[in-house]
């Protein structure tokens, strides 16, 4: 055990852990007012359920031993061995608990993101509810296959810190959720403008900030990989925000805050995946992709008129899609090799873990919300959207003059 | 020249708007309020302490128009407000007896 | 008495005041409105999505006071407001049949 | 029909409030304003620099009720609102010659 | 001395640092508008006041040679002897000034919880008077007795993070506040409806986030320990919170967000004390147990109509409180035991240590509360509670239009 | 390399990047309600275009082997060179990415520090290219002649954490702005109050938060040095914000929350050349200094009348230059020493550092202003200021009802 490494990745765990609540201001700044509580409540109460979850049983199903490459065993039930030290742990230099911590912010904040799509007009019982069948049926055997050892880590695909299970996962239930969810009341007849961006603007920091935590503590070792995914993280970001606003400044003729900081969690988001595997040089194309796609993909949105609130599929989706690919063309460091560095079966080996994430992830969540849907309910009646999901799901106001 | 108040549910503003353009009213100005009526309010918790709030946000929308128009708008805010549940609202018809437009100057019918 | 409603760019209120005080207005009350008329609104971008956005800010005036004196605070107010460009706003003018004070319960012209 | 306009302290709209439907009132229309008169203003000071605020918040409570019913309400209000230092407010009455109820079409007392 | 330890104990004292103002900013959204800079100012500034009163007697006080069990002395008057490396210090692996300014941020934030008592009623002169005193007559010889080797140390009372020392200590002083200083006018008959809820659970996001630096530091040492610490931490509150919202929409029917965040601080105040002592499934217990009885204490707290206007008493009184009970109960690692794991006596210890410090701290403010209202007044007036407390105790408004 | 003092700086890296949003919420609430959002954007749009710059050639400009004691080489173009080993950074200790990533958050937040300067009328477009321009003219050289073994590093000038290189430039720009620009349409006519204090308040807290990393990470190693310039930087913050709340009451006859919160900056900025090179008490004088200093310069400004919106030349100008001073007075430790340990010349040292600074930044700023408003123009139109800059620069507005 490593007390620097520890000291690292339990600081990262804090910043993780930040992001969530930022997300919840990221998301409840873009919604009306009357929106706003419930809103940022679909963020921070995960804090509450999925913690708990990852530790009755999410962790062992994700990082138990590997059963056929396809869950973990129930070793870890209750947190069961997961210990002061290393022993058990898939990594020797920190605590065990250090690492389980660490990954639990992950699983906390995945469905979180998910809450963009059905701002607005979600059922905060339903939402529980989905929410925690995701976790066991959909998180915890992605986070399996990926990190646990399962199938797609054997079969050699590169995912840093989460483009594949932590955005296209939720993106994936985000295109699930606008499918069986339906569009909000009035979705096309009248304005639904952001009613706090100074709000907005913050979270974006917030997870920005956080991004650090979430892509350089990846590294799981405070080391030159740490440093590199950092400053990878750093200048992706960077170059999406430009890019984005470069796009609206072309599109609409100015450059706009709200552009800015989308681009900037684009930009994150596209990074994800790549941070350890690329360079800084790279590291600013894949942000500059992640500008211009997810940019393209919000336009196309309000082209096609479903309605993904708060563009989760265009920004997750479309950057964790684009993040992934890119990590199979640029890849270099740390025992990785993309495409443009020779090796040609990388990208391929992208591509198949970018489709069956999205096949597993969109049916299964289409099918939990169905359920959900068919039994306890997912959708707020009109009155209730009407009233706002403020006073309708919680019997509070966000605000009073 | 009248004054026609119109209180009604904030998210019919378009509406009315809209219903206001078409026949012909040109300016309208336009107030957050909050109502107090048969609707009645709904309850707000805090910590375990419940409120009853009784006042429902509405929005006022003041029209001044000259006597012979007074009709027409009626009947479209109401065609366009109209839901039929409680706390639809009320318009109301005040006398106005002097309109000036500040930029030019000119008063009465010219000045709407 | 009449209330003079003065509808006017919002930055226009401290000079609103001053004039009004200058002609010995000693009480007023202001609120924040939202206008609709020929000076257009503008346009917002959220995501890409362009909204028109037809409201303007303004801001509302409504003095009170003794008939003789509407035409003293209209050519106040409209010295104040003018700027000559679309927007300037409006002034009302509607009669008030009684005014109390609620302080004394002097009613009519003391009461202002 | 008359409309009276009761501009007073923000905490006192609870007790007005109570007090109109004590001789049952059953509507009203509130907003937030800002009044300027005699009670004066506060100074403010930011990095060291001063403001003179003149402007008090105040509410803006608009009750239309039958002519007959008018002096109730200005001695339910005044005795609601009263305190009996500098700043309590105004009661304006104002004609209203028609009101409609938006849900049903009604007119009149029976739209009130 | 050790580089990493010295890292981590650096970036936890400025995560401490970070919760004082986020707990302005957690009462600031609970009070209404007009007293919005009023509260937050009562948490900020300390942050400018205790910290100087810390450097130049404080930390000698709790933290200088015992004198008896009972106070420091002045050996670190000035911060005399206060250096670089570990000279001096109470632990070896840090340096002295990084032990030193840890703690300083404690001092900070335990007075700031108790504003929570008397928000929206409190004269700035008289507040700055009155927490002046109790540092130096109630925090500094709490900590001393508690962490400087004194008395309830010596008796082996348990305390991770401070329970004792920071939140009942707060808690018995907002008790004494509710008792001088009388209800805020209006009490009873008028709502008090927060104003701004988002910034109340942006503030609760802030604490959480900084509670690791509290809790997980407390290790002063970046090993197994803090991690320990970290995940109790993280798990008492996910459980607090949901305990909350379960008690709230059992008892109206709905959950709400203000309560998330509120069940959120009782589970890290629950927590508080036993962080370092015990696993993490019985830090799920102390955190279910958190919710519960600070949800009924707060409900309570309304039926006996005592005017404790943000529940410092409801949270932090019986949560700290109940924290150090189950520390008793439940300790079991870092060489302490519990009632559960076959120590009864510890139980004993915590309970008489929980009666010393109530009775200690609510006598000893309450004699300071009567002698700061006797001298220069305690209570802003009626005409200025009504025109709020920004403009009548710092001619400033916290928002325009 | 060493992992404890890598993980130390990478999380201060992450702390200085928190602090430019966190600065744009401290602006973006002092202005008016229709110009928040271009406000805050002036801030958070730099960590995209600043960074790239950095990445591209600022940072070589900065960092790369001195060319007669006026610029780096272009060793580092591209960050060519720039690895995960220590290869070719100045330290030896963390990766050379960790060092260069950690410069970079320091120029993304100097020129935002100039925005409150010309807050409230800036065009979008020319503080993009000012901004440019500025960072490889202006800002690139002064890193270099302080940090990067220059002519001022050669003289033997002391400047920690960034008083010349970071508060003074800044300053030095703003003035030449106020020059350039001129004033705010209505200034001195209407008031201008802040729109939204707890958000200026909330910015406050993120800049002393993050400014732990920006001066205790300035020791480039988790040691002593930190420890010892975390602590001065938290007194001499501590006492500026009480230094500047007496002077307030003195002056006007209360102590107001925005003064906090501005003393607080100035005890920061004071206190930033100094961090490393003083102890703590005298850290509390040149606090001290900083809040009394920096409130004299804001009044005389309104004395003066010229129109630094935010008080940039009050704040980091005159608080820059009080500490950089003030090193020259009480430096004593880490191989420094002052005039009151023995050592005159440092002070004249430092005096000639100050004079050089103002008179480079000020003369070079005051070319590029004239240069951008000549060519593409630095002004927005009355109407546009009439409107606000939301509007008029982005098409947005920062809050709906
Ligand atoms: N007498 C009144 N004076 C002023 N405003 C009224 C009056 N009665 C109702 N209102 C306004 O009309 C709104 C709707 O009235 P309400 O009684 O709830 O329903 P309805 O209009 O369907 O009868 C109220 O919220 C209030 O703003
Ligand atoms: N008929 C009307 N009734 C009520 N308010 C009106 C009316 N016409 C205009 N207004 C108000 O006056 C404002 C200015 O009107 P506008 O037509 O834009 O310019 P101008 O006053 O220069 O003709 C509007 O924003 C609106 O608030
Ligand atoms: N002439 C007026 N027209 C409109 N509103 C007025 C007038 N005079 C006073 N007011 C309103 O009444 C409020 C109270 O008036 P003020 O002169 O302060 O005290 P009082 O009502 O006790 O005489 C003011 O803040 C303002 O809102």
């Amino acid at each position: 055990m490593n007390a620097a490494d520890t000291a690292f990745v339990l600081i990262c765990a804090a910043l993780v852990m930040f992001m969530t609540p930022g997300l919840g201001l990221f998301y409840g700044g873009m919604v009306r007012s009357k929106n706003v509580l419930a809103t940022i409540m679909q963020s921070f109460i995960l804090l509450g359920l999925v913690s708990i979850l990852w530790a009755v049983a999410g962790y062992t199903l994700a990082f138990g031993k590997d059963i056929g490459g396809i869950i973990g065993n129930l070793d870890f039930l209750f947190l069961n061995g997961v210990g002061m030290d290393a022993t058990g742990a898939p990594v020797s230099n920190i605590p065990h608990l250090a690492f389980m911590i660490y990954q639990c912010m992950f699983a906390v904040i995945t469905p979180a993101l998910i809450t963009g799509a059905f701002a607005e007009r979600m059922r905060f019982g339903g939402f529980l509810v989905f929410t925690t069948l995701w976790i066991f049926l959909v998180y915890a055997p992605m986070a399996h296959w990926v990190w646990g050892k399962g199938w797609m880590a054997q079969m050699g695909a590169l995912d840093f810190a989460g483009g594949a299970v932590v955005h296209m996962s939720s993106a994936a239930a985000a295109l699930a959720a606008t499918v069986v969810m339906g569009k909000r009341k009035g979705y096309g007849h009248m304005p639904f403008i952001p009613h706090n961006l100074p709000m907005t603007v913050l979270g974006a920091a917030i997870l920005w900030f956080g991004w650090f935590g979430f892509n350089a503590g990846s590294a799981l070792a405070a080391d030159g990989f740490a440093a590199n995914a950092f400053v990878t993280t750093h200048l992706a970001a960077a170059a999406a925000a430009l890019a984005w606003i470069f796009m609206e400044w072309r599109h609409s003729g100015k450059a706009t805050t709200l552009g800015a900081a989308s681009g900037a969690v684009a930009g994150l988001v596209a990074i994800t995946p790549a941070a350890g595997f690329v360079t800084p040089m790279p590291a600013i194309l894949i942000g500059l992709g992640g500008g211009v796609f997810c940019f393209l993909a919000v336009i196309l949105k309000n082209k096609f008129g479903y309605d993904d609130s708060l563009d989760v599929v265009g920004v997750h989706g479309v950057g964790g899609t684009w993040g992934a690919i890119a990590t199979g063309l640029f890849a270099s460091i740390n025992k990785a090799t993309g495409l443009f560095y020779g090796n040609p079966s990388q990208l391929w080996i992208q591509l198949a873990s970018v489709a069956a994430t999205w096949a597993f992830c969109f049916t299964a969540s289409l099918i939990l919300f169905k359920l959900v849907d068919a039994t306890i309910g997912l959708r707020a009646s009109a009155d209730e959207e009407d009233r706002g999901l403020d006073l309708s799901q919680h019997n509070e106001t966000g605000y009073q003059a | 020249m009248k004054k026609v108040e119109i209180i009604t549910r904030t998210f019919k503003l378009d509406d009315i708007k809209a219903g206001l353009s078409e026949i012909g009213i040109k300016g309208m100005t336009v107030s957050e309020v909050k109502g107090f009526g048969r609707q009645g309010g709904h309850k707000e918790v805090y910590r375990g302490a419940e409120y009853q709030v009784d006042f429902v946000v509405k929005v006022k929308i003041e029209v001044v128009v000259e006597d012979a128009r007074v009709a027409d708008v009626i009947a479209a805010a109401t065609k366009a407000a109209r839901t039929g549940q409680v706390g639809d609202g009320k318009i109301f018809v005040i006398p106005v007896e002097e309109v000036v437009r500040i930029r030019t100057g000119e008063t009465g019918d010219a000045a709407v």
